[in-house]
């Protein structure tokens, strides 16, 4: 055996160092990084807005009602004269808070739910399946709306905490989907016979080998719900269910009589759908350069 | 293939049971009560009598659980009850308005499918191409524009270019076309944008991994022509799982439908939800939500049947 | 990276020709490269491929894709997944047809037909308008050769048209593809890694090694004769059905260089026990008379026999390991049946159907012995050791561990049991967790079962496992896919050892590594038995591997055991017609030998164990076969001391 | 335009809500009115070309005792209902019958109003006798309610919820039909008491769920009139879009918001707090800014400013809330904070989810309450819940509305009324002194005492703070030019019967 050893040792293969994942994923997706930036600056704005905005994004002013964009109000204002730049500064907390927390939220549990039904299979499986199938069948903004109305309204830290719930719910079920399926095909992978085969316990097994290799599915999904939470709470608020005024947030900007100055302050309506589709965007293509570097099947 | 399609039929039904029970208990935790809401709404200083009065005349008062088996027993019999609102059956409020909604489903439909498959070709044979770059940021872009406010910038530029609203009254499609479309064409796009984007996106993708098969390096080995390669050997396979997206995507399509409809003043079935919403008119809700389940499940349904016909490897149960 | 270089070959019509070497040598490429159908990321940097004196790489796309299929055709290795799912066999044989030959619909429809005539497929008509998923893996693999001929091609190569099918169907294949090319005057590159297949059908051969041709030659030149120490080396490291008993396997230690940085001079130096300095320069064919060349710097010394090829073999040094008497795992009666939908229904029907994977199998493996465990796949031995894992729970039977029941034992009273049994998969690739470090992979059973409870103690301890199977220490913070093949493998078999079990399930330990890799697995295994005592439940389809590796045999066909014996007990004289039909099957890598055995092959296909054969289960296919086959179910009988038949004509 | 009336034409206007029934005597929405009022008669009705003048509908004349305990009508004669039914004195009592004492299952919005009624006496089929227990300033503004609508005995006979469904009425106009989410038509009722009129041949209302619907059909001529009102906002942009086809029709509304404390809740049972927070509130700075955006504009008391019983505005200014000094105000709130001990007050102001005029009144009053640094939060909810909340008593501050059809202050004011008199009573309030301020005003008949006890009424309540209107609504109406004899009044409840409006084409 020794001598073996030597002649191995001789010659054994030279590796390249390992990459470090994150100048890698620049390299590989450059698109992706780029909406990363985006994404980072929405990040400090939502957290830092006080340095950023000009304006006190609540504060009325009757002297400059719909004032056109100008140098002292880049973005104009609204029909109270408040700064609409001030306003899509401090909105993009709003949407970062409700997007990660609700997004976070649906995709944890139905992750868990997900992996569960996949290792156990059997009763449990065909009941989340149920579960999961009527999730599936409410339309998803309807849901919401259910959701948003039945529960009281309940605000910790200034965040509206049955919206994120009402919008996490619709999550649930597809991100469920997902990592089941995932977690299926992990499943009959011989590593976790092995595991099996060495009497390791089923939590043991779930948390070390199997949910470490349905991350890449979660992560993603995780960063594509976070796009779509964003937009399910523009359009809650649009439509008066979301957050409420005088709250910075930008489907409110676009909602209520909002529509009816369209004519002598167009700016009220394009910026903030702006802000809300630039937002979605980069988080949407994160999540895409995401998958297209976590996944194989993708690569060339 | 029929025994299948009843089969599956029948195990859509506890799933819309399932619906039923939970949004029935849900919809009881919302507070506030829609008797209020129709004597007090206004300002009415009403007596307490006549509210509970009015209670009583809808049935109100009697114990939740009584109120749950008698809709429930409605349901079985097909019956989907009365608007707490206006008092005229829910099926009846619904069918008004379904037309409209319908009509722009299938046209948001009908354009997606136009649009995509094109797109989404193109995207995967020119993979890493300029065009695939094009293509993912229009795609993309499907994904993240607000549908309400697309439908809002489309109404400014029709404004702001020919000065034009599309008109507000709905005409049937067999009355007058023209009328019909310039006025239903506008939601439509506003709606059909993401589902197009969607199912271009999968398209794409599929498309990929098909070309990477075994089969498809068989074929060019066999000297078939490209075009034949794509069209014949490859996209074929690469549809089925588009189809499943648009089955699925039909979820979305109903929650732009509620938006846009606010955006363009359409009667229809997005409309009547946040109205009955915002009513606390349960039945309506109800009755609505099950019916779009309803049509969800269905159209799944014809999906795999969709599926069948073109997978040979999917064989009809006997 | 380079992928090919410096290979040139000439092809003659009606010839075989046969291109062997490790996967990775860029066989395959020289192939994909001849149709010009790399992917967009390979090209050719430069050489010529002359068909008839013109030069392919010299057409333009149009003109290369009307030579595709009509003048060269191409077979691939997976049949399954080679043909289109969504398209009819006829359409798919009558494509090239209608595209080159401009032939009628009928016309092209009666070629077709004629074609599935050829290949041996019988009631054509039905099967035309049949979809590839209705076919079993040999009758897509006869489709993909009756389109090949479809246009009366000149040239046909087929890129390991046999790997992925078993012995008995990859002999139909092979006999029917030789008697193609010679009838019709067809030239036919084979390309493989099996040796035996060479020797039986290659009329020339060239050996490919690290993207080079290292040696070309008549297979008569390469294995009688083989000059190159690669050649000489890959002939020692595949155990052979005709060697005594005993050997150990000379193996060729190391792995073939990265080809994104090769080394200049001979790209076999780093792994031959015989190189010099001289061997750093580089080196080009040397011709040796009859158009036998090799790639060495020593190949006179070694042509003239004054420098004898000598290669390290495993253990030496190392005693036989000592069989006991009392039997450490019996397994008696044992059934496994899966529900599934039948087949065809799709998911449309959710009607299920029973999978008789193993049905009513008895053995018994002593300690320290070694059960080897033959049958063509799906024939049920997988499952077999999942059971004996207790990974799937027994539909029927008893297995007794050290004398006691463990077939219905629960979790817990496993969690005792599971430290004795352990298993090494075939996969490497699949059986390690992609997510966590050799040392994790390793040190993981060591912590939960507080076999080494403390950090320090248990680094050490992941070392010394290591070393055992031959890797290093450092590498145990490496990830698994930052490991060949090979080493993955002796990752699981440190895995399963660090449990220091009694009995090890080994599923095909080897069969999805290269013939001079497996040749160091298998050594290793044997030594580690000799060493620790171990009882190896041994399960693997290469008849000459389970040969080498175990004391007895039994050989499984459709869920039941046909025979079992002592190894050479069964290899010198088999009494079951399926184990026969088995041994001739497989080809040994000896021309001799090969050219001198008649042509034969299994006829029929395995049966689908959803539906197997009334009585015994091998009648429909068995030569021998009478009326009661097709009634009673052959009793296993004793014919002789230790050797068990289940035939009623056996004997 | 004093124009010689033409006959003939269809008319189209939009109804911005879609009434869920068509009995005004269950309703008080705007929606109901402006569907049923052409097809019915009232008894009395408000003459708008000299409101709040009163003049008879289906009364020729009536006759009040000295002691004001009877009303005794004179009906017209020859009054056919739809359906052919002559109309007598019997349908007055039956329909005053249903308000007064609705019968089991039958929804009366009035029963309060016409608690003062004792009996109704039909002498002969022209004359009917309402005799009261008390006497009651406002009685006659009641008969001209256009709520009290007059059915007939026959129909009430055959189904007391009649009217909810079906319409049989005597009004210029007759039922053709109502197509759900659509719209209603009518056609000219032949022999409507009124010699000569309706002048319209027939019309239709169309319901248009959006303010931006219901403009771009004004503009494209699909409607030629909207009735309740549109913001300013709207108006400049019709002004803009149609220039002089269009009309423009303004005055100040009878509909008021309100805040409202709840007093049960600490720390707003603590007058001075409340106080603080009325101060606060820039009324005379934050009109002129919503005038701009919003349907609210006039600053006003108890009642509508500028109609007869309002307090002037020098009186005004001398009411808490209501000081034109907001430094000083300010000042003095932010004092009172502190003395109250509630300098960093934090609490939720309930609020309706409608976008006008609510919405902005919330931001609006979040502004100013920031600006006394206390911290607000805004809550907006439909219409069920906040009602629900609202009498639940779970809420602190609120903003509530009134919604009238006239300027009698008896109907404002019971707003006003301690809740052991008035259930209805959101802030919870007992207070002796302002139900006899009501009494008193109610029975007293002298109108200027009657101004007094209301502005001491106004005082006491400013003073404790209970609840204060915010600020009144300015109705605009646009009608294209073409539309005439359709006129303005202060209340979009009135004067919607179409008997006079006819079409200049
Ligand atoms: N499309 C490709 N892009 C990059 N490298 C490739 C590609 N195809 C093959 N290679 C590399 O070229 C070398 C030769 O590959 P090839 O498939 O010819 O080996 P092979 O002899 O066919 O192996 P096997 O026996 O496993 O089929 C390998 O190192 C492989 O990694
Ligand atoms: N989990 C399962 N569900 C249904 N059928 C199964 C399952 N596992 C195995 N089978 C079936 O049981 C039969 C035996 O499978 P098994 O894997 O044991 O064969 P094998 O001899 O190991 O084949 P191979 O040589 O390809 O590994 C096959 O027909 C297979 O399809
Ligand atoms: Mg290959
Ligand atoms: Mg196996």
């Amino acid at each position: 055996m020794a001598d073996n050893t030597q002649v191995m040792s001789a010659n054994s293969i030279v590796l390249p160092r390992r990459p470090n994942p994150v100048m890698h994923f620049v390299r590989e997706q450059p698109m992706g990084a780029a909406s990363f930036v985006v994404i980072a600056l929405m990040m400090f704005a939502g957290l830092f807005p006080q340095y950023v905005a000009p304006y006190d994004p609540l504060s009325i002013n009757f002297a400059a009602i719909l004032a056109a964009p100008s140098w002292d109000h880049w973005l104009g204002t609204d029909a109270f004269g408040r700064d609409i730049l001030s306003r899509i500064i401090y909105g993009s907390r709003t949407a970062l808070v409700i997007g990660f927390a609700s997004s976070l939220l649906g995709s944890s549990i139905g992750a868990v739910l997900g992996i569960a039904s996949a290792y156990f299979g059997g009763r449990i499986d065909t009941w989340i399946q149920r579960f999961v199938d009527i999730l599936l069948a409410f339309p998803i903004i309807v849901l919401a709306l259910v959701v948003v109305a039945a529960l009281r309204k309940t605000v910790i830290y200034g965040v509206d905490v049955n919206l994120i719930i009402a919008i996490a719910i619709p999550i649930i079920p597809r991100v469920a989907r997902v990592v089941r399926a995932a977690a299926l095909s992990v499943n009959v992978m011989p590593y976790i016979d092995a595991a099996r085969a060495a009497g390791y316990s089923d939590t043991r097994i779930i948390f070390r080998h199997m949910a470490p290799n349905v991350v890449a599915p979660f992560l993603i999904m995780f960063t594509a719900f976070i796009a779509q939470a964003i937009l399910l709470e523009a359009s809650l608020s649009f439509l008066g269910l979301g957050v409420t005024e005088p709250t910075a947030a930008w489907g409110l900007m676009l909602s209520g009589n909002a529509a009816d100055f369209f004519r002598e302050a167009p700016w009220m309506i394009i910026f903030p759908g702006v802000a809300i589709s630039l937002a979605v965007f980069a988080f949407n293509l994160f999540g895409d350069s995401l998958r297209d570097y976590l996944d194989p099947r993708f690569k060339t | 293939m029929l025994v299948y399609t009843l089969k599956r039929l029948l195990l859509t039904i506890p799933t819309l049971i399932g619906v039923a029970v939970l949004l029935f208990f849900m919809l009881r935790i919302v507070p506030g009560d829609i008797v209020e809401v129709k004597l007090r709404g206004d300002g009415g200083n009403v007596t307490q009598e006549v509210v509970d009065a009015e209670r009583k005349r809808l049935g109100l008062d009697r114990p939740l659980i009584v109120q749950f088996g008698d809709y429930m027993w409605g349901l079985a019999r097909g019956d989907l009850g009365i608007s707490m609102w206006t008092e005229r059956p829910v099926i009846e409020e619904i069918l008004i308005r379904l037309e409209l909604s319908l009509e722009v489903a299938i046209l948001a439909t009908i354009f997606a499918t136009l649009i995509s498959i094109p797109l989404g070709t193109a995207a995967a044979l020119f993979r890493n191409t300029w065009i695939d770059y094009v293509v993912r940021i229009i795609t993309i872009g499907g994904l993240s524009i607000p549908s309400f406010w697309f439908g809002m910038i489309i109404m400014l530029s029709l404004l702001a270019l020919f000065n034009w609203l599309p008109p507000i009254t709905f005409t049937p499609i067999y009355e007058d076309p023209v009328a019909n479309l310039s006025q239903l064409i506008w939601p439509a796009l506003a709606v059909g944008y993401r589902y197009c984007a969607v199912t271009a996106r999968m398209i794409r993708s599929s498309l990929l991994e098909v070309l990477a098969e075994d089969y498809i390096r068989t074929a060019r080995a066999k000297g078939v022509y490209e075009k034949l390669v794509v069209s014949r050997h490859a996209l074929r396979n690469a549809l089925l799982p588009a189809i499943t997206v648009m089955g699925l995507e039909f979820a979305f399509l109903i929650g732009g439908l509620v938006v846009t409809e606010q955006v363009f003043n359409l009667n229809g079935i997005g409309q009547l939800f946040v109205q009955s919403v915002s009513r606390n008119d349960f039945m309506l809700i109800q009755g609505m939500v099950i019916m779009i389940a309803g049509f969800y499940v269905i159209i799944n349904l014809v999906v795999d049947l969709l599926y069948a016909v073109f997978d040979p490897r999917i064989r009809y149960g006997n | 990276m380079r992928a090919v270089q410096g290979v040139s070959y000439t092809v003659n019509r009606g010839e075989v020709v046969a291109i062997v070497g490790e996967s990775g040598c860029g066989k395959s490429v020289s192939a994909l490269t001849m149709m010009r159908l790399l992917a967009k990321t390979g090209r050719v940097t430069n050489g010529r491929i002359l068909l008839e004196g013109r030069n392919l790489l010299e057409l333009s796309d149009e003109e290369m894709r009307a030579v595709r299929g009509h003048e060269i055709s191409m077979i691939f290795q997976e049949p399954m997944t080679s043909l289109n799912p969504v398209l009819s066999i006829g359409m798919q044989i009558m494509e090239p047809l209608l595209i080159h030959l401009k032939m009628s619909e009928e016309d092209a429809k009666k070629r077709a037909l004629e074609l599935m005539q050829q290949v041996g497929i019988t009631d054509g008509e039905r099967r035309l308008s049949q979809y590839p998923h209705q076919l079993s893996g040999g009758m897509r693999q006869r489709v993909m050769i009756a389109i090949g001929l479809a246009c009366k091609p000149k040239l046909i190569i087929a890129d390991e048209p046999t790997t992925a099918l078993d012995v008995t169907i990859q002999a139909q294949i092979l006999e029917l593809m030789k008697n193609l090319s010679r009838d019709l005057g067809i030239a036919l590159i084979i390309i493989t890694h099996n040796l035996g297949i060479v020797a039986r059908y290659a009329d020339r051969v060239n050996v490919m090694y690290a993207a080079n041709i290292i040696e070309k030659g008549t297979a008569d030149d390469i294995f009688l004769k083989p000059a190159h120490p690669y050649t000489n080396g890959l002939m020692r490291s595949v155990p052979r059905l005709d060697e005594p008993r005993g050997t150990k396997l000379q193996t060729i230690e190391g792995l073939p260089p990265d080809l994104r940085m090769p080394p200049e001079g001979c790209r076999f130096a780093p792994r031959c026990p015989h190189r010099i300095e001289k061997c750093s320069q580089p080196i080009s064919l040397v011709d040796l008379g009859g158009g036998h060349e090799a790639r060495c710097h020593r190949v006179q010394e070694i042509f003239s026999g004054s420098l004898k090829v000598e290669f390290p073999s495993g253990s030496s040094g190392h005693a036989e390991a000592k069989v006991g008497t009392t039997p450490i795992l019996e397994v008696s009666g044992l059934k496994k049946f899966f529900g599934v939908k039948a087949a065809g229904a799709g998911f449309f029907s959710s009607e299920m159907a029973t999978v008789r994977a193993v049905d009513d199998v008895s053995f018994s493996i002593a300690e320290g012995e070694t059960l080897g465990l033959v049958g063509e796949s799906g024939c049920g031995k997988t499952t077999v050791g999942r059971v004996v894992l207790r990974l799937d729970e027994a539909t029927g039977g008893t297995i007794k561990f050290n004398g006691t029941d463990v077939t219905h034992h629960s979790g817990r009273e496993m969690r005792g049991l599971r430290r004795k049994i352990q298993v090494i998969f075939q996969d490497p690739y699949s059986s390690l967790n992609p997510r966590m470090t050799v040392g994790e992979i390793i040190g993981e059973p060591l912590k939960v079962y507080g076999i080494v409870p403390e950090k320090k103690a248990r680094l050490d301890r992941i070392g010394e496992l290591l070393t055992q199977v031959g890797l290093f220490a450092y590498m145990s913070e490496r990830y698994p896919h930052e490991l060949s093949g090979g080493q993955r493998q002796r990752v699981g078999i440190a895995r399963a050892l660090a449990l220091e079990p009694s009995l090890i399930v080994c599923d095909e330990p080897v069969s999805a590594l290269d013939v001079s890799i497996q040749g160091q697995v298998i050594n290793l295994l044997e030594d580690l038995q000799a060493r620790f005592g171990l009882t190896y439940l041994f399960i693997a389809h290469d008849l000459a591997v389970v040969r080498h590796i175990s004391d007895r045999v039994a050989v499984m066909y459709l869920g039941k055991i046909m025979e079992l014996a002592d190894r050479d007990e069964i290899y010198r004289q088999p009494l079951h017609p399926y184990t026969k039909a088995l041994l001739d099957a497989a080809p040994i890598p000896d021309p001799r030998v090969e050219k001198a055995r008649a042509p034969r092959a299994l006829r029929g296909e395995i049966p689908s164990p959803l539906t197997p054969p009334s009585g015994c289960v091998f009648h429909t296919r068995c030569p021998i076969a009478t009326d009661i086959c097709k009634q009673d179910v052959p009793k296993i009988r004793e014919l002789k001391t230790g050797h068990l038949v289940a035939c009623h004509h056996a004997g | 335009e004093a124009q010689q009336p033409k006959r003939g034409g269809h008319f189209n206007f939009a109804i911005s809500a879609e009434t869920p029934q068509y009995d005004p005597h269950g309703s008080d929405t705007y929606a109901t009115l402006h569907f049923s009022s052409p097809f019915y008669s009232t008894l009395l009705r408000y003459n708008l070309s000299k409101f709040p003048e009163i003049e008879g509908d289906l009364a020729k004349s009536w006759t009040i005792s000295p002691d004001k305990l009877t009303y005794t009508f004179t009906l017209h004669e020859g009054v056919k209902f739809h359906d052919g039914t002559p109309f007598t004195s019997a349908d007055i009592k039956a329909t005053y019958d249903r308000l007064r004492a609705p019968p089991q299952g039958v929804v009366s919005n009035r029963r309060a109003t016409f608690a003062d009624i004792e009996s109704i006496e039909t002498p002969n089929p022209t004359t009917v006798v309402f005799k009261l227990s008390k006497a009651n300033s406002s009685m006659l503004d009641h008969f001209a309610s256009p709520w009290n609508t007059v059915y007939s005995a026959k129909d009430l006979a055959a189904d007391p919820n009649f009217p909810r469904t079906k319409i049989n009425g005597t009004g210029p106009f007759t039922f053709v039909e109502h197509v759900k989410g659509s719209h209603v038509a009518g056609k000219r009722n032949e022999n409507y008491f009124k010699k000569g009129l309706p002048y319209l041949d027939s019309y239709r209302g169309i319901f248009t769920l959006q303010a931006a619907a219901m403009l771009n059909a004004l503009q494209g001529g699909q409607v030629l009139a909207e009735f309740r009102g549109v913001s300013p906002a709207d108006r400049d942009r019709m002004v803009a879009a149609m220039g002089d086809k269009l009309r423009v029709e303004e005055s100040s509304w009878t509909l008021n918001l309100l805040v409202l404390f709840n007093t049960e809740k600490p720390p707003f049972n603590d007058v001075r707090v409340r106080r603080a927070l009325l101060m606060a509130i820039d009324r005379w700075g934050g009109s002129q800014g919503l005038a701009k955006i919003s349907t609210l504009r006039a600053v006003g008391g108890v009642v509508r400013p500028g109609s007869p019983l309002a307090t002037p505005e020098a009186e005004l200014v001398k009411l808490p809330g209501f000081s034109k000094d907001m430094k000083a105000a300010r000042a003095e709130a932010r004092r009172l904070l502190k003395e109250a001990g509630q300098e960093n007050l934090k609490f939720v102001l309930w609020n309706r989810n409608l976008a006008m005029p609510y919405t902005p009144a919330g931001i609006f009053l979040v502004d100013q309450w920031r600006q006394i640094g206390v911290e607000v939060e805004h809550k907006q909810s439909d219409t069920a819940p906040y009602i629900a909340a609202m009498r639940s008593g779970n809420y602190e501050v609120a903003i509530d509305f009134s919604n009238l059809f006239n300027d009698d202050p008896t109907l404002s004011l019971t707003k006003y009324l301690s809740a052991s008199k008035n259930p209805l009573n959101l802030s919870r309030y007992d207070d002796a002194e302002i139900d006899k301020l009501y009494e008193l005003q109610l029975r007293e008949t002298d109108l200027q005492k009657r101004r007094g006890y209301i502005q001491a009424l106004e005082k006491r309540l400013f003073e404790q703070a209970y609840k204060q209107p915010l600020l009144w609504w300015h109705r605009i109406v646009l009608t294209h030019k073409t539309v005439m004899g359709w006129k303005m009044s202060p209340s979009h409840n009135l004067g919607q019967d179409l008997a006079e409006v006819w079409l200049n084409q």
